[in-house]
C-alpha cells in the first residue's frame, strides 16, 4: 500500500536519505526507530508528500511521487493521518476547532463534524479542555489534540512522528495503546519513537535508520533479542 | 454550503486575527477616504468651472447702419446657431448709459454724438459653455456680415486654457498615482495580515485542504476588509464634508455615486488584495 | 559598540524578514512619493499664481487738465509707493493709438477730438502682486489728486480671489488628510511587518534581552526603511518630473528640498513608526 | 537560592498551582516529575518570572516575585538558563547566531562570543551545524541548539523543561551527562522529564508534582524504591 523504491533524498549539501526501499502493508503497525538526525522524520514526510525524493519512487495508495499533481496532494493527506513531532496546531483557534477543521475540509456536515470531533476528543481524554486555546495546553495535551486530528478523518495510515516524546509513561501506554486499537480496527500505524519501552510493550515489525539508510529490519519475533 | 462556510470562516478570521484585522480595515477606511476626499475635490472644482463657464458673455457689436429690420433678421440667424440660447439686443443708447455707468462722464454731452455702437449679448447654452465653444461661436458670428466685432471675455477664457490643460494634466496624474499608491499600500497590507498567518496555511495544506479551500476564507476576510473599510470610510467622508461645509464652504457639493463607488472599490480591492497575496503561500 | 549592534542587527534584520522589508519599503517609497507629488504640485501652483499676478497692472487715468509738471509730480507721488516698481506713463496719444489698434477704428477722425485721457500703466512690486495688494494701492490711487479713474483686471482678480480661498481650503484639508492616512498607513504596514515576528521578540525577552535592547534592531530597521524607500521615492519621483516635463508640461517647477525634505520624512516615520509599534509588544 | 513560599497559580477557570513550597540549594540537581498536565512547566516558568504567582512568594537570587520590577526580570533571566519544551529557536537565524544572540543580549565581546558559542557547540555535538537554519534540523536537534543557548551564558540555574523528550535512549544519556557535569561544575539543575530511565541512571532529589501540588519530594536514597 506504500512502497519506497530505492529511493534517496539530497540536498545540496547532503544526503539525507538514500537507497531506501521499503513497504507498508495494509493495516500494519511499524515502528521507525533511529538516532537523532537519522532521518525519521524525512521519511514520513515522503510518506505525505511534503517532500520529494530526488531518486526513486514513493507510492502511497494510488499516488506515485512521481506522477502525483499538485491538486491530488490534498486528497492524499486527507488518506494519511499525521501526527507532527511539533504538533502543528492552528494558535488561532480551539482544541475543538483544531480537530473540526480536518472534517471542515474535507466538507462534512456539521452534525457528523461535531459527533467524529466529541468522540475522538474523548478517545485522546481531552473532552474537558475542548474550547481551551492550544497556547494554554501542555506539552503533552497539545500532543494528543495533535493524534485527535490525525484520527478524526478515519485515514487508513497514521504517521506518528514521536507521538510520546512529551507524554508521561502512563500517558504514552495510553497513545500506545489507543494507536493500537485503531490498528486492530485496519488502519495502518507507522510510528516513529525513541521510545523502546513501547516496542517492548507491544513488538511490532521495526526498521532502524541509520544515517539516512535502513540498517535493519526486525521483526516482531527478534525483537526482545535487540532490547 | 461552502459559500456560507467561507463566509463563516472569513468572519471567524477577522475575529481571530484582531490585530491583523483591525489594521487592515483602518488601512482600507483610510485609503478610501482619500480617494473620497479626492473625488469631492474633483467634482467641486469641475462643477466651479462650469458654473463660471455658464456665465460667459459674448458681446458682438453691430455695424452703425443697419436697419431695425436687418438688425431683427440678423438676431434671428444668430439666435438659430444651436450653440446659443439667448441673444439680447443693446440698443446704441443702452449701450451710452452703461458706457457712462462705468466711466462716469457723459459722453454725448463732450462729444455731441454717441459713439457707441449697438450689440448683441449673446449667452451660450449649457451644453456649450466651454471655451472652444466659445472661440469657435466668435469665429462665426464674426463671419457674419452687418457685424462689425466679437468681443469676448477672452482674458479669463486664455487664463483658463492656459493653466486648466496643466491642472487637469497634473490632476489626473496625480489621482492615477494616488490609485496605484494606494493599491500598492492596501495589497502591502493584506499581503502582511496574511504573512503573520503563513504557518496557518502550512498546516491547513498538510491537514488535506485544497488550494481553493485555503484561498476561500482569506478571500472572504479580504472582502469583508474592504467592505467594512468602505462603509467605515463612507461615513468618515460624510463627517469630513459635512465639517468642511460647516467651517469652511458652504457650497462644497457632494454625489451620492462616490459613496456607492467607495464601497464598491474597497471590495474590488480586498477580493483582489487577498486573492493576489494568498496565492503567493500556495504554490 | 550597541549603536553599531543594533545598526548591524537592523540590517541583519531587514535581509531576514525580506518580504516584509520589501513591502515596508515599497509603502514608504510609494507613499513618500505621493507626497512628493503633491509638494510638486503646490509649488507649481504658487509659482502659476505669482507668475500671474506679477502681470497684473493697474491703468489710472489722469484728469484732463494737468500740466506736464503736474503730471511728473503725480508720476514720482506714485513711484514712491512702496508696493510699486513701475511707473509708466501713456499720453493721450499714445493710448488713442492703442485704441485704434484695438477697435480698428480711427475715433479721431469721427469725433474730431481725442476723448481718450492719458494714463500711468502702473506694475506693482514682486511682493506685492497679490489681490488684496492690488485693491489696497487702487484705492489710495483713486484718492490723489489729478487722477480720475483706477482700472485694473478687476475680474480675475475677483476670479482668483472668490476660488483661491476655497483652493486653498481644499487644498490644505487634502493634505492634512493626506499626510494623516500616509502616516497611518506606513505604520500599519511597520506594525505588521514587527507582529509577523512577535515570536522573535517573546523569544528574546525570555533569554533575557532587556526592552531597549529588543527595541534597537527594530528601531534601525524602520530607520533604514524609511531611509531606504525615501531614497527610492526621490529616484522616482525625479523620473515622473522628468517624464512629466518631456511629454506633458516643459515648464513643471521643481525645489531640490522636496527630496531632502521626502528622505527626512521617511527616516522621521520609520523611527516613530517602529518605536511605536515594537513598545506594543513590550508591556 | 531559589524559594517557593505557600505558591499558587490561579486562572478564572482553574487552579494550576497550589500550596508549592519548595527549596532549590545552590549546585543542586532536581527532578521534576508528574503527569503530563500536573504543572511542571507552570512551575519552571515561575522561576525564569514568565509567569507570576497569584499567592505566596517566589524568590530566586536577590530577586522575590513580589517586588522585581519589569526592568530587572532581564537581568534575572540571565543568570537562569531555561530549554524550552518547545525549543523557542529564533526562526530568522542559524545555529551559530541563536546560541550567539543570548550572549549579545548582555553585551559581549565579539571575540568573547565566538570562542564561547563554539565551545558550547562542541559540549552538545552540533559544531558541524552551526550555520544550519532551524527549520533544517531534526527535532532533537534542535532540542541541542536549546540546549547550547540555555548553558552559554553560564547561569546559576539551568532549568530545563523535558530536555530528552524528543531525543532517542543514546542522545538522552549523552544530554544527562551534560547536565551532570554542568552540575558538578556548580550550576544547579532543575530538569522536568518523563524519562525515568534517565533518574534511574543518575538519581537525584525528585519532586513529584501532580494535579498542581507536590505530592512528594524524594531524596536520592529512597528513589530506587520508588521505580
Ligand atoms: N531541508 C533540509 N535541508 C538540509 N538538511 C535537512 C533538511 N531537513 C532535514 N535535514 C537534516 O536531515 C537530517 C535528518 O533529519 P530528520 O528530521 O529526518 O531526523 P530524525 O530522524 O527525525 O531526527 P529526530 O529523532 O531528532 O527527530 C538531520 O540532520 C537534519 O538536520
Ligand atoms: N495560561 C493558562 N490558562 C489556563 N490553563 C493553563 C494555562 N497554562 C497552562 N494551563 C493548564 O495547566 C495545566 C498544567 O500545564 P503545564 O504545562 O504546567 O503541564 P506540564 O506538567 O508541563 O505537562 P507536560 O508534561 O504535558 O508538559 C495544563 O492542564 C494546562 O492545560
Ligand atoms: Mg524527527
Ligand atoms: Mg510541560
Amino acid at each position: 500500500m506504500i512502497e519506497f523504491f530505492n529511493v534517496a533524498v539530497e540536498t545540496q549539501k547532503r544526503i539525507l536519505l538514500e537507497q531506501i526501499t521499503l513497504k507498508i502493508h495494509k493495516g500494519e503497525f511499524v515502528y521507525l526507530i533511529g538516532k537523532t538526525g537519522a532521518g525519521k522524520t524525512t521519511l514520513l514526510r515522503l510518506i505525505y508528500m511534503d517532500l520529494f525524493p530526488t531518486q526513486g519512487n514513493v507510492i502511497v495508495d494510488r499516488y506515485s511521487s512521481s506522477s502525483i499533481k499538485n491538486n491530488q496532494i490534498p486528497f492524499l493527506r486527507r488518506k494519511v493521518g499525521v501526527v507532527f513531532q511539533d504538533f502543528k496546531l492552528l494558535s488561532d483557534r480551539n482544541v475543538y476547532d483544531n480537530i473540526a477543521f480536518a472534517l471542515q475540509v474535507i466538507g462534512q456536515k456539521k452534525k457528523e463534524i461535531r459527533s467524529r470531533v466529541l468522540s475522538v476528543l474523548t478517545q485522546v481524554g481531552l473532552n474537558h479542555k475542548r474550547y481551551h486555546m492550544p497556547e494554554l495546553l501542555s506539552g503533552g495535551e497539545k500532543q494528543r489534540v495533535g493524534i485527535a486530528r490525525a484520527l478524526v478523518n478515519e485515514p487508513f495510515i497514521l504517521l506518528a512522528d514521536e507521538p510520546t516524546g512529551n507524554l508521561d509513561p502512563d500517558a504514552s501506554r495510553g497513545i500506545l495503546e489507543l494507536l493500537e486499537k485503531i490498528n486492530q480496527g485496519g488502519t495502518a500505524v507507522c510510528m516513529a519513537t525513541h521510545n523502546y519501552d513501547l516496542i517492548r510493550l507491544a513488538p511490532h515489525r521495526t526498521v532502524l535508520l541509520e544515517n539516512g539508510r535502513i540498517k535493519k529490519e526486525i521483526s516482531p519475533e527478534n525483537l526482545p533479542k535487540i532490547f | 454550503m461552502r459559500i456560507f462556510f467561507f463566509l463563516k470562516e472569513g468572519i471567524v478570521g477577522l475575529k481571530r486575527a484582531r490585530l491583523s484585522a483591525i489594521i487592515a480595515i483602518t488601512s482600507f477606511c483610510v485609503a478610501l477616504t482619500l480617494i473620497g476626499i479626492f473625488s469631492v475635490a474633483a467634482i467641486n472644482l469641475k462643477d466651479t468651472l462650469f458654473q463660471f463657464y455658464r456665465e460667459i458673455e459674448i458681446e458682438t457689436f453691430l455695424d452703425p447702419g443697419l436697419t431695425p429690420n436687418q438688425i431683427n433678421n440678423l438676431q434671428q440667424q444668430i439666435q438659430a446657431f444651436p450653440e446659443i440660447s439667448r441673444v439680447i439686443y443693446v440698443s446704441r443708447e443702452q449701450a451710452l448709459q452703461e458706457f457712462q455707468k462705468v466711466f462716469g462722464e457723459n459722453l454725448q454731452a463732450v462729444l455731441k454724438e454717441n459713439p457707441l455702437p449697438a450689440s448683441f449679448r449673446i449667452v451660450l447654452g449649457a451644453g456649450y459653455s466651454q471655451p472652444q465653444y466659445v472661440e469657435k461661436v466668435a469665429a462665426r458670428l464674426n463671419q457674419l456680415t452687418g457685424i462689425q466685432e466679437v468681443l469676448y471675455q477672452k482674458e479669463i477664457i486664455q487664463f483658463l486654457q492656459k493653466y486648466l490643460k496643466l491642472g487637469i494634466s497634473i490632476g489626473g496624474i496625480i489621482a492615477i498615482f494616488l490609485l496605484i499608491i494606494i493599491t500598492v499600500l492596501v495589497f502591502n497590507t493584506i499581503r502582511l495580515t496574511i504573512h503573520a498567518r503563513r504557518n496557518i496555511i502550512q498546516i491547513m495544506k498538510l491537514v488535506g485542504a485544497t488550494n481553493q479551500f485555503i484561498k476561500g476564507p482569506f478571500i472572504y476576510e479580504g472582502i469583508l476588509q474592504g467592505l467594512i473599510g468602505g462603509i467605515l470610510s463612507v461615513f468618515l467622508l460624510w463627517i469630513i464634508h459635512y465639517t468642511v461645509r460647516y467651517f469652511v464652504f458652504a457650497e462644497l457639493a457632494m454625489e451620492n455615486y462616490i459613496f456607492g463607488g467607495l464601497i464598491a472599490l474597497g471590495i474590488l480591492l480586498g477580493l483582489i488584495g487577498s486573492y493576489l497575496s494568498v496565492n503567493k503561500y500556495l504554490d
